[in-house]
């Protein structure tokens, strides 16, 4: 089953929308997780790993959705999970 | 009744969407709101807006705001239909239309699932002027919309 | 900008009406309503409605009333339609839409006329029902309706 | 002018509507002004001219509109003018 395959593997599907998309010039990218980890902590990593998109994963605007559903930075990511950070919504 | 929640990039016909909102034997109010591509920013004059979504999580998110407003004001059918993609000026953005057996429910319902939509579907939205582009900020006018459907 | 004000039998086009609508170049918002005729009367089920009205006097009435959403709220244009005569169930009773730069402005617009046009236009509508007729009643919650106008 | 000629000869076009267009089985109908007379007057008249009248007529919820304006029961009415009686409205 593809569900327990990525699993296994420890990875965490990042995806970025709008200007933050645009800034980290990046749409998704696949992450690896050795041990579940907080959004807080991954956001930490990612900036250190590209220091330069540092300033933008800080931002205290910054919004998160685990699996498609609104969460804070202290929640927990599994292997496995889709996490999206994006700024504020400007629909309608 | 039903919840109908489309995001596309095509444009949509208010005839149509008026015609699926009527069809029905219960409601006699039927309100739509729609929001058009303007020259709205300040200074530049807009030439066109570029929007993008979460696909999978606005529609999501969407059904749920419909689902709580069907709830709260026994709404009949319910249609919203938000547009994606490059949208020059006068092109239609979003729909949103509720039947209701009552007037005030209608008003009331299809405004709440404006505000809503505003502050909470996964929707961004960039502004194009003729040598240049900015994304919208939120607006903390929206925010402060929710505050009247809190009581 | 414009009002429209149409007092008519024959029935309207949602279609054609938004497009009056929305041909402006400023506002980014459009709030519609339309009421149908339903069997909305408790017990007997009802087949049609006749509606009556002072010629001449509800074109007034409504254009005054139109006005006074114009200014308090900033409205660009607007568009009332009632229709008179026989009308079977299902068929388009009344229309207002209403633009303006923002969602609160139209939607408070839209709603303020419909909620005066119930209380002061001169209409008089008539249920019919399979074997009988009976004229509509003033609800005294449309009166209420006005209430939260008066601030 | 024809303004003047209705002026002149004293008269009042009555239009009524609604359920009191049904009840007095009549559309409308030129009434005659000896004198200036409130709206209240005129109905009393009226009434005691068609005493099958006088229940509708004298409904408290009936409603004036003296030229087009709606105006209370004490208002005068003079040659020329088009004074209208009706039932509360229920249009929309």
């Amino acid at each position: 089953m593809t569900g327990s395959e990525i699993n296994s593997t420890g990875k965490v599907t990042l995806l970025f929308f709008g200007q933050l998309k645009e800034r980290l010039n990046c749409d998704s990218l696949v992450y690896t997780l050795t041990e579940p980890a907080t959004i807080e902590a991954i956001k930490l990593d990612l900036a250190s790993q590209q220091p330069n998109w540092q300033p933008w994963l800080c931002e205290r605007e910054l919004l998160a959705a685990l699996n498609q559903t609104m969460v804070g930075n202290d929640t927990v990511v599994n292997s496995g999970d889709e996490l999206a950070l994006f700024p504020p919504v400007t629909g309608g | 009744m039903s919840i109908l929640i489309k995001v596309q990039s095509e444009d949509f016909d208010q005839g149509d969407l008026h015609k699926s909102l009527s069809d029905n034997k219960r409601d006699g109010a039927i309100v739509t709101f729609t929001g058009l591509v303007r020259e709205f920013s300040a200074g530049d004059n807009v030439i066109a807006l570029e929007l993008e979504h979460y696909p999978g999580m606005t529609q999501q998110l969407l059904l749920k705001i419909a689902e709580q407003a069907k709830v709260r004001w026994s709404l009949g059918k319910i249609v919203i239909v938000h547009r994606v993609g490059y949208l020059p000026l006068g092109e239609q953005i979003v729909f949103v239309g509720v039947s209701s057996q009552h007037r005030l429910a209608a008003f009331e319902g299809a405004q709440f699932i404006m505000d809503y939509l505003k502050n909470q579907a996964t929707f961004w939205k960039k502004e194009h002027f003729e040598h240049s582009s900015k994304w919208v900020e939120f607006k903390q006018s929206d925010k402060h919309a929710l505050d009247k459907w809190k009581s």
